[in-house]
């Protein structure tokens, strides 16, 4: 990372800080999913960046585009279950965004994780309030660009983007569920945090950790 | 948690392993974690391929062979297989005819086997889809994922695999799936929740004296937490709105009381006693039967009870020779 | 107790009743708790009967129809059926050619079995009887009870029932029961009790990080209780000492990796991978196998592997037609 | 009863007792039973003597003979198991042995015992110390057999010959069953009473209290 940048290696930072966290919250995950759904979020998703972390090794992309490409079918062909399509979709229609660029500036950034999110209301058809990862990310996305427009640093941008989507993530407690696994128990389904949205949640809490250089 | 498995991470590969020792009649490709017939089907007909995540068997793997499935992708446990898969399993499979692909209404399920239509269509290979949603403990809406495809998975793969060894086209073949999906109901219940490998405990407590009405296949809770009751009120509790969702009278039905796993046979055979008690009573004439593990969650306890409005046509495709692990006859 | 039952006393009846709804293809006897084929087989063949106490569905219910059984007789819950069932199945199945009847040998069955010989006997039936002993986790000895009968008693009832179908005699019949009996060997063990739905309760505690090796079918503690292993060390304490028991190389052996009742496929598979690899390192040429749930212990978690030194003859016994609900094939 | 004799209706209240003792430690015996058998002791003792008491309640016998062969043919119609043949062979012997009398003095009760217990070695082959009913009848036996010889009442006699069958249960446990199905236990077997001893100790507990006129 280079001042209000994020390099190709900021970028692999985040995404290995992302996987360290998903593992260190793995139980978690899979126990919040248990309340709702059937147990294998934290398993998935730990498939997942494993795979992406192991892949990015071998791979050394150049470019952006290259980058998110590889993390998108990396998850696409090893997650299964909705999450991986959806993650899948994000990062691919974030590198195609991107473009072939070597680094994002925060306006760079924010639009490629619009159309990421974008990408995965295409697949999911979440609307807001359905008690998914959209619930997360939303907020999240939306207090990116609120700060950035209003001159924020990247680092205090994602920060802020960060805080939204913890809040967002808590919010999907009361909710009942519309999409995904959840909505098969109706009513029941609240009381319990969107596991989902707590894997997205610590998508963008390590998107803001590295940004700061932490 | 007590299971009879190596490394929970290992389950899935080994379990295959052990199919492909148990069966020679199947091929399984380990990389794809595909199970195909050792044998294809003749040029010109129309293949079908479901899957999903494992966990359920003998669902999907156990019903490929002659006269039901052409291949089945295994995903880990409880969790959609990817489209890499699928794709491999439409190319491999695929006759010249077109392939359908089988799908259990979960997002994931759904969208995975989106994406794989779409490579197999940039493939150039024809694919239909049908995506089974039987489970009437789920409310129907447009705005929500929709009903689970559940216990009616297993008649339409047998009976849209008849119809597919007859040499009928993929429209023909799509329009008896969808046929079969329309008129098919479910609902299960569960005395024990199940335990996934890989979280090791599990997925939910169940009090010694409470059930579980209205789950699906995941090891999920279910609709509603009631008082243990005995067999005659459990089957009043499923059948009940399978019949107020859909009018069973007046046609032939193919019923299926389904264990979920780790409900022993005489218990089953208990169960399908009562509701074909009841399902007698309310003037539904059951043609077909099939009561055993079909569709599993794991080593959860419980059942489901699955009803099928049939016709001539269904009754025929179900009576036709098949010849797979998990159901053969006439052949 | 969690169960799909009503009252623990009606459990034998309703599950009957089951039977009967379920398979038009048989005739059940309430009043004798005895199931029978619907039609008969011809005039003239020996009739093959058998029975025990109930639990370890699909034996021996499972079992009756073309190729396999002509009657069974139900008894409680693990504990063997009374004579004059016995004797009321042998008179009504014989076709003229005399009846094996097929004995697991636990002291009970043998008794009851040989009061019911000597009835049909003074009724002028023909009767022989064989009696399975295949379990190596009992030491044999004339001295004791003896051996139990397990696993092999399927693959026996399998093979002889082909062997009557084909029109041998009396004599002939039991000849080959005897050869598969001598040749076939078993083991088994549990990650968990069961629950006899009269006692209530689990037969005995088995901490979460112990299993019972050596167990029968009836619930009951096996020979050592150790350490909970991973599925290769299992299938190797399975394995073990049945190849010291027996020399299975240089023949054809059919080999059935079986289910307690409490434990999915998915793991099934997987054990009979593993058992199929030792197998093979062994020098043990696998011709057929059986996975799945045969002969069960009720909703107990574990599995048994049975290995029987087969050869030309029994092979193309084994091979033969068999429609029977527990197992069918080639028609 | 009538002094030193048991008369039908004496019999017919033994057995009444028998199957109320049975009902009464039905769990117990099962208990026995699930330790080192298959937990259907209790249940298999209960349904044979619910059936004999049944069986007596229409059948009206007017000789022991008659009696005994109705309970021994009610017990192998309707136990099943080991029990079953065991129990019924034991009193349709005890009939043929006591034959068409309408009571039975302490050395005709005595003889027709001994004929039964005959019968469940014959069908048995059960041995002294195999760790089966047999080792709480035979001690049994022997002591009424020896206290009649010496001159007591059938009241005493019997009382003698339940303590014996309560002594010779009681020396099951430490044994290593050598017939039925604790036999598949090997030395596990060892530790644990018998439950067809228990089940015949209070079989002879019940005649002795029947002849005691309690
Ligand atoms: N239609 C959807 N749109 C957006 N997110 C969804 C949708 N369906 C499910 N999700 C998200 O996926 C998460 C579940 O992922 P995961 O457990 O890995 O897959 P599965 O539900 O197939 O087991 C949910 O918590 C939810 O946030
Ligand atoms: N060969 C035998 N001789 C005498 N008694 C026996 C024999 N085998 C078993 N028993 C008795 O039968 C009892 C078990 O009876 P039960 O549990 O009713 O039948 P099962 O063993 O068939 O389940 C044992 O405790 C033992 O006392
Ligand atoms: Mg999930
Ligand atoms: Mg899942
Ligand atoms: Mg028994
Ligand atoms: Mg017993």
């Amino acid at each position: 990372m280079s001042g209000d940048t994020l390099t190709i290696d900021g970028l692999i930072e985040w995404l290995t800080a992302f996987r360290a966290e998903i593992a260190e919250q793995r139980s978690w995950l899979t126990e919040l999913d248990s309340a709702i759904g059937d147990a294998d979020h934290g398993a998935n998703m730990a498939r997942g960046m494993d795979a992406v972390v192991a892949k990015l090794d071998d791979a050394h992309p150049e470019t952006v585009d290259e980058l998110f490409k590889a993390v998108g079918m990396t998850l696409v062909g090893s997650v299964g279950g909705a999450s991986g399509p959806l993650y899948g979709t994000f990062f691919l229609r974030m590198g195609m965004t991107a473009g072939a660029v070597s680094s994002l500036d925060g306006a760079a950034l924010a639009a490629a994780l619009r159309a990421g999110l974008d990408g995965i209301v295409a697949r999911g058809k979440a609307e807001a309030g359905d008690k998914t990862m959209f619930d997360a990310l939303a907020p999240g996305l939306d207090a990116l660009d609120a700060a950035l427009a209003s001159g924020s640093s990247l680092a205090d941008a994602t920060r802020a983007a960060a805080d939204a989507a913890l809040a967002g993530r808590d919010a999907t407690e009361p909710l009942v569920a519309r999409k995904g696994r959840a909505s098969y128990l109706g009513e029941r389904s609240a009381g319990h945090l969107d596991p989902g949205a707590a894997s997205s949640a610590i998508l963008l809490e390590t998107l803001a950790g590295t940004a700061a250089g932490t | 948690m007590k299971k009879l498995i190596n490394a929970p991470e290992d389950v899935l590969i080994e379990s295959l392993r052990g199919v492909q020792a148990a069966h020679p009649e199947l091929r399984v490709d380990f990389d794809n974690r595909v199970i195909y017939r050792a044998t294809p089907k003749a040029d010109g007909k129309v293949a079908l391929i479901s899957g999903g995540g494992s966990g359920h068997e003998p669902l999907h793997g156990g019903f490929v062979g002659v006269g039901m499935l052409d291949a089945a992708c295994a995903g880990e446990v409880f969790t959609s297989p990817t489209p890499d898969q699928m794709q491999a399993a439409t190319l491999a499979a695929n006759r010249g005819a077109g392939v359908l692909h089988i799908v259990k209404n979960y997002t994931g399920d759904v969208m995975n086997f989106e994406m794989a239509a779409e490579l197999a269509a940039a493939d150039g290979v024809e694919v239909a889809t049908v995506v089974t949603d039987d489970d009437v403990a789920v409310q129907d809406s447009t705005w929500t994922a929709g009903r689970r495809g559940v216990g009616v998975t297993v008649l339409l793969e047998k009976i849209v695999g008849a119809a597919a060894e007859e040499g009928r086209d993929l429209a023909a073949v799509t329009a008896i799936a969808e046929k079969v999906d329309a008129n098919g109901r479910s609902m299960g219940m569960a005395l024990t929740s199940c335990t996934v490998p890989a979280a090791g405990k599990p997925t939910f407590d169940l009090p010694d004296d409470q059930m579980e009405i209205g789950i699906g296949i995941h090891g999920e809770p279910g609709r509603h937490r009631v008082p243990l009751a005995p067999a005659s009120e459990i089957a009043e509790q499923l059948v009940e709105p399978i019949l107020s969702d859909l009018d069973f009278t007046g046609a032939p039905a193919i019923v299926m009381l389904n264990g979920m796993g780790g409900s022993p046979l005489i218990e089953l055979y208990l169960m399908y006693g009562e509701v074909a008690r009841i399902l007698e009573a309310k003037g539904v004439t059951v043609a077909r039967s099939l009561v055993g593990n079909y569709i599993t969650s794991l080593d959860m306890a419980g059942c489901s009870v699955t009803v099928l409005r049939a016709d001539d046509e269904l009754l025929r495709l179900w009576d036709a020779p098949v010849s797979t692990p998990g159901l053969r006859w006439g052949m």
